[in-house]
């Protein structure tokens, strides 16, 4: 099978800016999706797709330095999205119960 | 490139064995629980109905394949997929033997072996779920919706105290690797009791029974089978669905059981290690146990209760026999036996499975989220922190 | 109009003394009692016999279609005393229409609804009368004597 | 269900969000064709309103087209679980409208056949609830013993379910040889089966809290809705027709009414499994106490004769004849006959107008009125709650829509 | 065997964040956003931090995505409706993104030019233990700190989801 491919197909190695940019590149996703959508749950999963992003960063980091502390961090990073998912998910769970809609321009009044 | 070729080779030999699995599992669940219920069960099919899960298999596959014309047709072709893409890739990291030799290649028994292997099990088992909420969505029906529902509810209840529960053993064998924890299970208290993790070792075993509890929760099995339930739900996330993909749901239902007790079995139960020393003749068991169910069929095909039982019963017999033999091969000796444990003691936790279906009704919906919350978890708990108290006290 | 032997009984006594134009008629065939009550004072009678004289429970509600009569149809009231372990029968012939029961039993709901739907006598101050046993759109009540045994010729698509 | 799956409506207080269910006709735990349309907030039920007429087959407008010894075939048709029941409440109209006597032997034996009937009822009922709460095995048990009196039938009657054995004037056949032998091995083995469903279920902590303090209403309200048998039973009010106004000489055995205060699930549970206990007393009794002489009554007008004297005596043929092809005669009058059948308070409303064939046969019949209770029993509580009060009130969709 | 895992899965992930971004229903959204997520966990594996990477699937895509599926049934949240547009953001929204994409880029490949190559198995420090270790030494006081915000935000759910009683 090795003699089909290539030499050195199955030992090429990627660069580190790559992760560094489709880091970035999911960042950017996340927060165009942030700025045009309309729907609060979908808006909700852009900024967890953001916090992806930056996670695969704080993991790229840490393998570079050789350290694990870049791992803590997104580790740290989940927990915290696992608390405001919880409390974010209540709010809009509410917020349907009170004004039975999602979209956010429905609901930029304080009042009904 | 060896490991790429083993593993092709690995799942090439797995695959097939894992198929033939589940579908004997479904002629020995509905054979069981036909015996616990005074029937007889598949019984037309071949044999004391052998070849049903045959004849199961080709009706499923050349039945029409209805797709309701109101459900959501991507997801509800993706549903019944995913759920079985998870069930059987949670498999793959189970070693279900020690390291053997085989043609000069010395390799686990096991698909994968990983060192986070039982956290990729937890992930996957999680993941499992969106085949079932998916199903319940997109059939647009409001019994498959609440049997969604239910389902994703009760799997985030369950996977709490579940994980919990198999902490705890994981602070006294200290790996995540599910082939070192069951190595640290090998070795005999006394020179007679096991050192496995729900009697010797740790003394686990409230451990286990929670774990077995979540399992059953996580199974979709009853007591805990609210998704599915037939007499409230009619069948469920599953109602709109027919043929293979009501197949593959099917299946992975039976990949879920085979992983859970695998699991708790390499967990609590010393995985392939032996109930019995080897030195104390624990390598003549399998072969005993064998012989005595090749006796007792013998016995049937000399005392035929139909004149095919003559033929059929011998010829399983005879099989069984030259099985049990297998067990003393030198050569084969090393892989079988562990298989043999490993079987043995898997299976006895899915017949219990089986036995448990054929006895008690079915929760409460609302009692299910409060026996997860109030009760077990709770218990999960105290348990870890009493096991987490032991371990530091014997580690200074 | 009630016999002696009728007036004797408590039960139909009291009801004479307080409802006095409500009881057109008694008779007693095989220990069971029955009356026959004016249609207007049928839910006065049902509460006092409720209210006064305990008979808690309605059994049942049917009709009688006695068809050439006129009027022809009689409702036809079994209630039961539990405590008293007494029956009796209540009978108000009527022509389409009588009040409703539900106000004293809410069990005549039901009742009422079949005889409505099987003969067409209509309830008035019913909470929900509605066919309940025929189809929405049948036409016709079946349990009438003018309507055959082998139904009109009736299907769902021929339907005008 | 093509339609939004999801109905939002917009409620006085504010937005509550409820979803429509339609459970049934076709349902695995409406047993038959209930519909019962739900109201759903969640998983709990704001209104229930069960539509039936699924299984109306007539039967009332049938009886007044055909003669009344025929009609005896369409009761067993009614409540097919229950079909002597419905058998002997008929006959007993239609012979007190006669005026006929009939002799001790058929009055015991219609007794052991109805209390039969209500094990046999009950076993249906014990299996098919303990199925709806998930515990399947209990299904195969109870029709196990089932199977024994469905044979027991067969032997005495020819037919498993539709019997017809109990008749205007006593009964269809005389009862074979060799029947006492099954009814004692069923009387022999039957308490012990019973002790086993109660160690299967009574110390089950899934059962009880599934059953207990489940379906709980005012027994006032029962009173008022028309629900009767076993169920009001368990509430505390001893209505039985057996002991108010016996039957069929039932006040010459001696039994129990088992009765409870609890009212929910679980007693209605226990009020069945010791009614099959007291059954089973009265069946013994009526075992050990059968009296000799004739089943059916001497009356040659209105009884058909037996097949020998019919073969024999001219005049037995004659009226074999004028019997089968006229009908009977039966004088004016109206009757109410109240039997307790296994589901509650039987009531057959017989009017005739003096010809071969009635004016009016109307069926109060137990399901009907428990059925209509089922609203007040399950609203503002869940669906799980719902199956196990459905099973508790054990209807029968032939009997509710005749 | 890296360039391949690397670029498949960066691909999906990719596509899966699109995905997010272009679908209608909220479903749709989720589904997408868990791909990514099992993307980004292979991602994890490859760069050695095999504890993230089943963290990521247990927390990420195992628990908190099945809530946002679960509440998004719940709802039976619909598909999105065309509204009027929130104009700063429609108009100035895509070039801006783009520039702070590029930027980025720009900053990573200029600042990071002493970047290892990424090799498999080449860092191995990622592993529970190690994990385990530095979390409960180095990072004990924000260890703690989060717990009690996970605390906090549980009781914060649980006050907030409560029906309101009337």
């Amino acid at each position: 099978m090795s003699q089909l491919l290539p030499p050195g197909f199955f030992t090429a190695t990627v660069p580190l800016n790559a992760y560094l940019i489709l880091s970035a590149i999911l960042f950017a996703i996340g927060a165009c999706g942030f700025l045009f959508r309309k729907n609060i749950i979908t808006i909700y999963m852009c900024i967890e797709l953001m916090l992806n992003a930056v996670n695969l960063s704080f993991v790229t980091f840490s393998y570079q330095f050789g350290k694990v502390d870049g791992q803590i961090y997104s580790f740290f990073v989940m927990v915290v999205a696992a608390a405001e998912a919880a409390v974010g998910l209540a709010i809009i769970l509410t917020i349907f119960r009170n004004r039975g809609t999602l979209q956010i321009d429905e609901i930029d009044s304080l009042k009904n | 490139m060896d490991f790429i070729l083993l593993s092709i080779l690995k799942t090439a030999i797995a695959a097939p064995v894992l198929l033939g699995t589940l579908a004997y599992l479904v002629w020995i669940e509905r054979k069981v629980l036909a015996h616990v219920q005074l029937r007889i069960g598949p019984s037309r099919v071949g044999p004391h109905g052998l070849l049903q899960p045959i004849a199961d298999a080709i009706k499923l596959l050349t039945k029409e394949d209805f797709i309701p014309s109101y459900v959501n047709k991507f997801y509800y072709w993706l549903a019944p997929w995913l759920a079985l893409m998870f069930a059987v890739t949670a498999i793959s990291v189970i070693p279900i033997g020690p390291v053997v030799e085989v043609f000069g290649i010395k390799t686990n028994m096991g698909q994968a072996d990983i060192s986070i292997g039982l956290l990729l099990i937890l992930g996957l088992t999680g993941m499992g779920v969106y085949g079932i909420a998916l199903a319940g969505w997109s059939s647009n029906n409001k019994y498959s919706l609440l049997g969604g529902l239910r389902s994703s509810a009760q799997m985030i209840a369950y996977e709490l105290p579940m994980a919990m529960a198999i902490v705890s053993p994981l602070l006294i064998v200290n790996t995540l690797n599910l082939r070192e924890i069951v190595n640290a299970q090998a070795g005999y208290t006394f020179g007679i009791l096991p050192n496995w993790n729900v009697l010797g070792g740790g003394l686990q075993i409230f451990s286990f029974i929670i774990y077995l509890i979540c399992a059953f929760a996580e199974t979709n099995r009853i007591p805990f089978d609210l998704p599915e339930a037939e007499n409230e739900l009619v069948s469920g996330y599953n109602t709109e669905y027919s043929s293979m993909k009501f197949a593959a749901f099917f299946m992975a239902e039976y990949c879920n059981i085979i992983t859970a007790c695998s699991v708790a079995t390499t967990l609590f139960l010393g995985g392939w290690h032996p109930i019995i020393p080897n030195e104390l003749g624990g390598q003549f068991i399998p072969t005993l146990v064998c012989v005595f169910f090749a006796g007792v069929l013998f016995y049937h095909a000399l005392n035929p209760s139909r004149p095919s039982d003559r033929l059929s019963m011998g010829a399983i017999g005879a099989v069984i026999l030259g099985l049990g033999l297998m067990f003393q091969v030198p050569g084969v000796k090393d892989l079988a036996q562990p298989l043999f444990w490993f079987a043995s003691k898997a299976g006895f936790l899915i017949f219990f499975f089986i036995w448990v279906r054929g006895t008690v009704p079915r929760f409460r919906y609302d009692q299910l989220m409060r026996f997860a919350w109030l009760f077990l978890f709770p218990a999960a708990l105290l348990n870890l922190l009493v096991t987490a108290f032991i371990v530091a006290l014997k580690s200074n | 109009m009630l016999s002696e032997a009728l007036l004797e009984n408590e039960t139909i006594a009291g009801l004479v003394a307080a409802h006095p134009t409500a009881v057109l008629g008694g008779v007693t065939q095989f220990d069971e009692i029955t009356l026959t009550i004016e249609p207007g004072e049928i839910v006065a009678t049902l509460a006092y016999l409720k209210y006064h004289q305990k008979f808690d429970r309605l059994s049942t509600v049917t009709a009688v279609d006695r068809y050439p009569l006129d009027p022809r149809f009689e409702i036809v009231y079994h209630l039961q005393s539990v405590g008293r372990n007494v029956r009796l029968r209540l009978r108000a012939s009527v022509a389409t229409e009588i009040a409703s029961a539900t106000i004293v039993y809410s069990g005549a709901n039901w009742y009422e609804r079949e005889v409505f739907d099987l003969f067409g006598v209509v309830f008035t101050g019913h909470p929900n009368l509605e066919r309940i046993m025929m189809p929405d759109d049948w036409k016709g009540h079946p349990l009438r004597r003018d309507f055959p045994t082998h139904g009109f010729k009736y299907s769902y698509g021929e339907q005008q | 269900m093509s339609e939004t799956i999801v109905e939002h409506q917009e409620s006085e207080a504010g937005t509550t969000r409820r979803m429509t269910l339609n459970m049934g006709p076709q349902h695995p735990s409406t047993h038959g064709v209930l519909r019962v349309v739900l109201e759903l907030d969640g998983e709990f039920i704001q209104k229930a309103r069960p539509e039936i007429g699924y299984l109306h087959t007539g039967i009332e407008k049938q009886c007044e087209a055909l003669n009344w010894q025929q009609i005896i075939t369409l009761t067993d048709r009614v409540d097919y679980l229950a079909n002597l029941s419905n058998n002997l409440c008929y006959s007993l109209a239609v012979e007190k409208l006669l005026g006929l006597e009939i002799p001790p032997k058929a009055q015991w034996m219609r007794v052991l056949l109805a209390e039969l009937t209500r094990i046999g009822s009950h076993l249906v009922w014990l299996g098919t609830h303990a199925l709806d709460m998930g515990a399947m095995t209990m299904f195969f048990l109870t029709f196990r013993e089932r199977e024994e009196l469905m044979k027991l039938f067969e032997m005495i009657s020819g037919q498993r379910l539709m019997t017809s054995y109990i008749r205007i004037g006593g009964l269809a056949l005389d009862p074979p040889r060799g029947w006492e032998k099954l009814v004692r091995a069923f009387l022999a083995d039957f308490p012990s089966k019973i002790d086993e469903y109660e160690t299967l279920l009574n110390n089950n902590p899934i059962w009880l809290r599934r059953t207990k303090g489940i379906g709980v209403i005012s027994v006032e309200s029962m009173l008022d809705v028309g629900i009767t048998g076993p169920v009001i039973r368990a509430a505390g009010i001893p209505l039985d027709a057996r002991k108010m106004t016996p039957y069929s000489s039932y006040e010459k055995f001696d039994f129990a009414v088992p009765t409870s205060t609890d009212n929910d699930v679980y007693a209605r549970y226990a009020v069945r499994v010791a009614e099959m206990r007291e059954s089973l007393k009265i069946v013994q009794q009526a075992m050990d106490g059968m009296p000799e002489g004739p089943t059916r009554a001497d009356a040659h007008r209105l009884v058909l004769p037996e097949r020998e004297k019919m073969k024999t005596q001219m005049e037995a043929l004659i009226y074999h004849f004028k019997i089968v092809t006229e009908g009977i005669a039966v004088p004016e009058g109206e009757v109410f006959q109240v039997v307790e059948s296994p589901r509650g308070e039987l009531g057959y409303y017989v009017v005739s107008d003096g010809t071969a064939k009635p004016l009016r046969v109307h069926m109060r019949t137990p399901s009907f009125g428990n059925l209509q209770g089922l609203p007040r029993l399950i609203e503002n509580r869940q669906i799980a709650d719902a199956i196990a009060v459905m099973g508790s009130l054990d209807f029968v969709l032939g009997d509710c829509d005749r | 065997m890296d360039v391949i895992l690397f670029t498949f899965f960066g691909l999906v992930a990719i596509v899966g964040a699109v995905s997010l971004v272009i679908q209608k229903h909220p479903i749709s959204s989720a589904l997408s956003l868990v791909s990514v997520m099992v993307a980004l966990s292979v991602l994890f594996l490859l760069l050695g931090a095999e504890f993230i990477a089943a963290a990521q699937l247990v927390v990420y895509s195992g628990a908190i995505m099945v809530l946002f599926v679960f509440v998004i049934m719940l709802l039976n949240a619909g598909a999105e409706r065309e509204s009027r547009k929130a104009g700063l953001a429609q108009f100035l929204g895509l070039p801006l993104t783009a520039v702070l994409l590029v930027f980025a880029s720009y900053v990573i490949t200029q600042s990071m030019s002493n970047a290892k190559a990424v090799k498999f198995g080449a860092f191995t420090g990622g592993g529970p233990r190690e994990v385990g270790w530095a979390l409960f030494t180095q990072y004990l006081l924000p260890f703690e700190v989060t717990s009690i915000l996970i605390l906090v935000a549980i009781a914060g759910a649980v006050v907030l989801a409560r029906k309101e009683i009337d």
